[in-house]
């Protein structure tokens, strides 16, 4: 077992290593993609935490990655802000966005909770779309700054990369510790079994709000990287669909564990890419692959590998045990 | 100006109770939201362009072939999107539809073009009285869409067959235990759901054309119809969908035309926090 | 029976209604430390409901229940597990997508927060210790799904012992096990009563109820009909006629 | 008529039933009696084909351990489940309507005689004939799950714990009714917890304990039989 | 249909694929690449099948006279999925593949996406979009080809105003970048003209009943209504305009006079004025030649997003010919030079922000065809 671990751990650590080493040896389209896939990645994570981990299935996070985006683009443009103010403003900012959404909206349960995510994100791309004054309307905001700590500006993809990557490895991190703290067995004692939860001392609609916030807060990171990556942002980005695909995403790449979302969003990300060749038939090749993967590994590409895994190894151990008998 | 805002509401609103019945009936036969139920409002103004303008069949033949095509792509979506995947937990089928939502507006734009299509109304030209004109069809789609609710749930309601439509949707193991079909049962259940949603299409296609896209506003407005009625009531769909035709057509017209959507979505948060069980709440308490 | 000393839980006149059908009726009985109380009776006579009704599932009405001469009555569940009230479940309720540790985890976790506001400081009780007695020879990163039924209700038994209640509520451990699991399951509540713990065993297993309740008390529909030590109850023609029924007058 | 031989049965990896051997005649009231968990409704359900097993079912000479649950209703055994699970949303009338499907299919039928037949067993029912079924009492919802069962016109019916949470008065009642339909011709097989009530209605009974039969007999034998009280209140501290 | 379009992907990823070969075979061949960035799937595909069609038909006349100076031109035309963020990678794409000169998709949101990376790549851009911001950004490396939003919303506010003598205008327009542009450049016009629009009604892109609007618009008592719209809300308003008997001029943005939105309108769309960058029945000889080739090609109405795109091939070549490499600096020096190139729908001289096109038509629909009334030359 350690042993696995430790191979596990190392590989793990030669492919971290690899992918930095990334804007070296891929185009600068590809570097983009990579950007783009990796703030999408935070999105997807933002969702494992709040539908994978508490089992609260949520619509709301484009939305929520469409204000993180508004606020460091307003606070940038708008008032000057330093760039990395706008950067914590944005995550505190959506977090607590969520929080205060999360204490009305989980006083639902179940589907109901989900349902109401759908509406919050349709009201908020309206008022992206049309509340001029604050968010530029259909105008969008236009001529974000790069992002830059003093004088160090992130500029090119390379640099993004790096600025991006550090964001995604600390909040993988971050993701994995409340994954295996107490906080995470919260969530996860929520999603397999409320009364369960409760009946071991967890304050459910405390511990509920507080995933959202979390998850709002991952959204509103990657909201204001991609400002600073686009360095121009409009309504059409943060919409419904973007939801679903982050769900799908989720789904495909298997909800039980952070690989998941990993493999599942480098996978819907780069499929399209790897595949530009195939034009107007590139989405629905797109919409019959997420049918047909949810029919033959319905737990995600992860959580299918695991269960392939498993019962090889079972059927291993009863060969075993037939030996020994 | 009222009396014309309040027939183009029920025109809507009634149309947006068709596809919220399709959703009504898809979530109480196996508990699932059809993400893709306003994919099938486009697919049935699609059938209907081909069989009006290519095929030039007579309006009510149409009108019926149209139905029984939808019907038949009712069956098919059920033994694709929910079938293979009925073993497993509902979110599975539910990412399943969003496929299929994706793959069906890409066959559509492979099939007919990406370019809208106008389809001829039912009864062509404009009704004028009092203050009101309005397109003939704006009346023919009520009238329709309300023969065809009042059909659908007599169906549901008042048949031997319509009763085990809903055994089945209300306790699959009773209904395998007493001898329904519950395949039959079930795909039979998609069938209708696709056929009233279809037919919705078909009817608001003279309105408002036939685009690959035109699925998706009604789809996310009739689902709040669904909520705003009552999750898992047909009355309450039908009433949900004409609340939610009003509010969208008022708000346009009194409080702002462009934050009208959100003011549907609005309504159906707040009709979420302050009557989770909708208009017409659970017919059934809890199933214990 | 032993001396009333210091119970630490107290039922008063605790009633429960659904719709019309009456499911508690003034039921009223204490748990004491270190003492293991039988609540049995057929099915639907309420002993389930009593446990939801202490753990706080459901809500009392009207009737008071006392936790170290506390009303808890109105309290939520989550306050109620953290005072020191644990349970299990008739079907296990562990989280089922989730691995071994991350289970016995979340029973520290309570037994943490438990320490941490100074209302639990009994000594600790080794994860490994609990496996052994529970005879659960079981990777920590197994999937719960690995486990047998029986091995899950020992496993839901161990989570609630992590959490070092004072009031620990058992519904029908014995149910769908072996006679040897069976054993082990004994062993697990003769740990929680070193403990100190007040155990309520809800059971249909005469044999386990008989063999280790001090006390025993018995519901029919929802009525306490009657309470005494085990050889008492099994004597006693009320409890005979609530279990097996009446003979049908032909 | 109903033969069982051997059958074992899994919920996934875990065996609940271990070999269970069991037979109904055509004229009989069989009782299956046992304390939770002993396998009683895991029978019931491995019969009507709603879990997998390994062994023998058959019905008349006729294997039917493979077919599915619509099947075998089709054949006419027809299993009314523990918790009643009468269509909710549907009227007492619609409930019996639909209960014909087994013979039925789809098509126009003349359930008159049907009809007549519940009402004459259960008047309550003729009285609330056009009431939805959540709101009947827990006695009514019974007598519709059996009457929704003899609308099936069933060769055999598989009873599952009717008194289950019902006033002993009602329970009285019932089972007065099950003997009638009884003898009528239609055999039942009962699985009642309430031993005694059971054992006195039935002419043979099956007692069993985890997941094995641990006695069989003529009912009025095993009524005054201590084996059977062992079986639910344990054996005696002192005799153990 | 099917088979067509099949082909069609087959011929430009054999030309994209062949594009690549010889770049890596031969370095300095010279011949110019150009990437098309455009929308082929989604909601918005539409556009990209157009421009993507009028671009083909150009370079195979082009190609088929030998050439810019003897040297090919070849595309390679890259999905953007009609959203922002899909528009960056397609460019990025292009970029990769070795284009020097790229071409952008018609929807400003997604030029504005692109020009930072469009200054960051130092690649001279086409971009179709007509927003009035794209100007503002500064950008010497994007080339705004379409007369501006700001030249054609003022020539419609003229022309209700000066030759329709309307004195209470009501606005509807999309909530859009381009349409929320125009409408304000039209109330300014107005509001100098000294006849202010005595409503202004929105609404968002994809709506489809209009009553509400429209019942508002009835009831203010208007004498015109200006409206700028995408195609299918242009079918729709002019259809729900008549449905509703509201018996005023119309003048509307280009779509009005789109193939499409009038076949969707059909005989609604009588007597509708509207401001034109490229209407398929002008008379114009080079007009007229392009529209009658484009038919015989793909067996459908030309319309502006072929234009566009079009023009902007035969723009490109020109820069090309007068720049003689494909040398990025060179091209876009020539590009700026641009003067009085003659195209389909326009004439482009580009000025010191890089705005090409140089005039607007008005037309009126006249027995289902859109007739050009008067040029109006923006500067």
């Amino acid at each position: 077992m350690t042993l696995q671990r430790k191979i596990f751990g190392l590989v793990l650590l030669l492919l971290l290593a690899l992918a930095l080493t990334l804007p070296f040896t891929v185009s600068n389209y590809m570097l983009r993609v990579c950007n783009m896939t990796m703030i999408t990645y935070m999105c997807v994570v933002s969702l494992f935490v709040i539908f994978g981990m508490a089992g609260q299935i949520s619509f709301a996070q484009a939305g929520f990655w469409g204000v993180g985006a508004y606020i460091s683009a307003i606070l940038t443009v708008k008032l000057h802000v330093s760039a990395l103010v706008a950067l914590l403003a944005s995550g505190l900012g959506t977090a607590a966005f969520a929080a205060i959404l999360g204490l009305a909206l989980f006083r639902l349960h179940g589907h109901y909770f989900g349902f109401a995510t759908i509406g919050v994100v349709m009201i908020l791309n309206g008022l992206f779309q049309n509340w001029k004054p604050v968010t530029g309307g259909a105008d969008g905001i236009a001529n974000i700054p790069p992002f830059a700590i003093g004088s160090l500006e992130f500029a090119s993809e390379t640099s993004l990369f790096y600025l991006i990557a550090v964001a995604v490895i600390i909040i993988s991190i971050a993701t994995y510790v409340i994954y295996r703290s107490s906080l995470g067995r919260a969530f996860m004692a929520i999603r397999d079994n409320e009364i369960a939860a409760k009946c071991m001392g967890v304050n459910c609609y405390q511990t509920k709000v507080i995933a959202f916030a979390i998850s709002g807060l991952y959204c509103g990171i990657a909201g204001s990287l991609f400002a600073f990556v686009s360095s121009y942002i409009s309504a059409t980005s943060f919409t419904f669909m973007q939801s679903s695909l982050y769900l799908v995403m989720l789904m495909l790449g298997g909800y039980h564990s952070l690989p998941g979302p990993i493999v599942g969003t480098a996978l819907l990300m780069m499929l399209p890419e790897w595949f530009r060749f195939l034009q107007e038939y590139i989405l629905l090749i797109y919409g019959l692959g997420v049918m047909l993967l949810m029919v033959v590994m319905p737990d995600g590409l992860i959580g299918g590998g695991k269960q392939a895994l498993e019962s090889y190894r079972n059927k291993r151990k009863g060969v075993a045990n037939v030996a020994q008998k | 100006m009222v009396l014309q805002l309040i027939i183009a509401s029920l025109a809507m609103g009634i149309v947006y109770g068709l596809v919220a019945m399709g959703f009504v009936l898809i979530w109480r036969a196996v508990g699932v939201v059809n993400f893709a139920q306003g994919d099938l409002l486009m697919a049935g103004a699609y059938v209907a362009f081909t069989l009006t303008e290519l095929e030039g069949l007579p309006m009510p033949v149409a009108l019926v072939a149209c139905a029984a095509i939808m019907a038949l792509v009712g069956v098919v979506f059920h033994f694709l999107t929910y079938w293979p995947l009925r073993k497993s937990w509902d979110m599975t089928v539910i990412i399943s539809t969003i496929g299929a939502s994706i793959a069906l507006k890409e066959i559509a734009t492979l099939v007919w073009g990406p370019a809208p299509l106008s389809v001829e109304p039912i009864i062509p030209g404009i009704a004028r009285f009092a203050s009101v004109s309005i397109e003939w069809q704006f009346l023919v789609t009520i009238v329709i869409a309300a023969a065809l609710m009042g059909m659908i749930f007599y169906l549901l309601e008042k048949t031997y067959i319509g009763n085990i439509l809903q055994a089945t949707a209300q306790d699959q193991y009773a209904a395998e235990l007493i001898g329904i079909p519950v395949v039959v049962a079930t795909s039979m259940t998609f069938a209708i759901s696709a056929l009233i949603t279809g037919i919705g299409g078909m009817l608001i296609s003279p309105i408002f054309f036939v685009s690959t896209t035109m699925g998706g506003s009604p789809g996310l407005k009739a689902f709040a119809a669904v909520i705003i009625g009552g999750f898992g009531s047909v009355p309450g769909a039908i009433i949900g969908g004409i609340v939610v035709g009003v509010i969208d057509t008022f708000s346009g017209a009194y409080i702002s035309s462009t934050y009208r959507d959100a003011i549907v979505f609005l309504c159906l948060i707040l009709a979420l926090l302050v009557r989770p069980q909708g208009i017409f709440g659970e017919k059934i308490s809890d199933k214990v | 029976m032993s001396p009333k000393n210091n119970p630490v839980m107290v039922l008063e006149k605790v009633c429960k209604r659904f719709g019309g059908v009456v499911a508690a009726d003034d039921v009223s009985f204490e748990l004491e430390p270190g003492q293991i109380r039988g609540l049995i009776g057929p099915n639907g006579s309420g002993k389930s409901t009593t446990l939801n009704l202490i753990s706080g599932i459901c809500d009392v009405e009207p009737g008071i229940i006392l936790l170290d001469g506390e009303d808890i009555t109105k309290k939520a569940i989550h306050e109620r597990a953290r005072m020191g009230i644990a349970r299990t479940f008739q079907h296990p309720r562990l989280l089922s997508r989730c691995d071994i540790k991350t289970n016995l985890f979340l029973g520290h976790d309570l037994g943490n927060m438990r320490r941490a506001s100074g209302a639990s400081q009994e000594i600790d009780q080794s994860v490994d210790e609990l496996l052994d007695v529970a005879g659960l020879k079981i990777g920590m990163d197994d999937s719960i799904k690995t486990l047998s039924y029986g091995q899950q209700k020992l496993l839901e038994i161990i989570r609630a012992i992590l959490t070092k209640p004072k009031v620990f509520l058992l519904d029908e451990p014995a149910a769908g096990i072996n006679t040897r699991e069976m054993d082990r399951i004994r062993a697990l509540i003769a740990i929680a009563i070193r403990n100190k713990a007040a155990v309520l065993l809800v059971e249909h297993s005469m044999d386990l109820v008989m063999s280790l309740c001090d006390i025993i008390t018995v519901l029919n529909f929802g009525c306490v009909i009657a309470e005494g030590v085990p050889a008492e109850i099994q004597g006693n023609e009320a409890v005979i006629e609530a279990y097996l029924g009446r003979r049908r007058h032909a | 008529m109903l033969d069982i031989k051997n059958v074992h049965a899994y919920y996934g990896n875990i065996e609940a039933l271990h070999g269970v051997d069991l037979s109904v005649g055509s004229k009989e009231i069989v009782a299956i009696v046992g304390s939770n968990g002993a396998g009683k409704t895991t029978l019931l359900r491995s019969i009507s084909g709603l879990i997998t097993k390994t062994g023998a079912i058959s019905y008349n000479g006729e294997a039917i351990d493979k077919r599915s649950p619509r099947h075998i209703a089709k054949a006419g055994l027809i299993h009314v489940p523990e918790g009643r699970h009468v269509f909710p949303g549907l009227t007492v009338e619609e409930n019996l309507a639909v209960g014909s499907v087994s013979w039925r299919g789809i098509g126009k039928a003349n359930l008159g005689d049907d009809l007549e037949k519940v009402f004459y067993l259960f008047a309550r029912l003729k009285e609330r004939r056009k009431q939805y079924a959540w709101s009947l009492s827990g006695g009514e919802q019974q007598m519709l799950a059996i009457g929704r069962a003899i609308m099936g016109r069933p060769k055999l019916l598989m009873l599952d714990e009717p008194s289950m949470g019902l006033a002993p008065i009602v329970i009285d009642e019932l089972f007065v009714k099950i003997v009638e339909i009884n003898s009528m011709g239609v055999p039942i097989l009962l699985v009642e917890q309430n031993a005694l009530l059971a054992m006195s209605i039935s002419q043979r009974a099956y007692i069993l304990e985890g997941g094995k039969v641990v006695l069989e007999g003529n009912s009025k034998d095993l009524l005054n039989d201590v084996r059977v009280r062992e079986a639910y209140l344990g054996k005696l501290k002192d005799s153990a | 249909m099917k088979k067509m379009s099949f082909r069609k992907i087959l011929s430009v990823s054999a030309v994209a694929v062949l594009g690549c070969f010889l770049s890596a075979g031969t370095a300095n061949a010279q011949e110019l690449k150009i990437g098309v960035v455009t929308t082929l799937t989604g909601e918005k595909a539409l556009t990209g099948v157009y421009s993507r069609n009028g671009i083909m038909l150009a370079l195979e006349e082009i190609n088929g006279k030998g050439g810019v100076n003897g040297k090919k031109i070849s595309v390679m035309i890259e999905d953007d999925g009609g959203n922002d963020a899909g528009a960056v990678n397609a460019f990025n794409k292009v970029l990769s593949l070795g284009a020097d000169v790229v071409i952008g998709p018609i929807y400003s949101t997604m030029d504005l996406s692109m020009s930072p990376s469009i200054k960051k790549a130092e690649i001279p851009t086409l971009v179709i979009g007509s927003s009035n911001d794209i100007a503002k950004q500064k950008n010497p490396w994007m080339f705004q080809t379409r007369t501006a939003d700001a030249v054609s919303a003022a020539a419609i506010a003229n022309y209700a105003a000066k030759k329709l003598g309307l004195k209470k205008v009501a606005i509807l327009h999309d909530t859009d970048n381009f349409a929320s542009g125009a409408a304000e450049v039209a109330t300014k016009t107005l509001e100098d003209l000294k006849v202010p629009p005595i409503l202004v009604e929105k609404y968002n892109t994809g709506d489809k009943d209009m009553t509400p609007q429209l019942a508002k618009i009835r009831a203010s008592g208007a004498d015109g209504i200006l409206a700028w719209s995408q195609l299918v809300e242009a079918g729709l308003i002019m259809k729900q305009i008549q449905s509703m008997d509201i018996k005023v001029p119309v003048v509307g943005s280009n779509s009005y006079v789109t193939k499409i939105a009038l076949d969707l309108a059909k005989d609604n769309a009588e007597g509708v004025y509207s401001v034109a960058d490229y209407v398929y029945s002008n008379p114009a000889p080079w007009t007229a030649q392009f529209a009658a080739n484009y038919k015989a090609k793909y067996k459908l109405e030309s319309e502006f997003n072929s234009a566009m795109n079009y023009d902007a091939v035969y723009v490109i070549a020109d820069a090309f010919k007068r720049a003689g490499t494909n040398d990025k600096k060179a091209m876009r020096d020539a590009l700026a030079a641009v003067k009085e190139v003659v195209g389909v729908s326009t004439t482009y001289t580009f000025d010191a922000n890089n705005v090409g096109g140089t005039s607007v038509a008005i037309v009126q629909v006249r027995k289902g065809v859109p007739q050009i009334i008067e040029s109006v030359r923006g500067r």
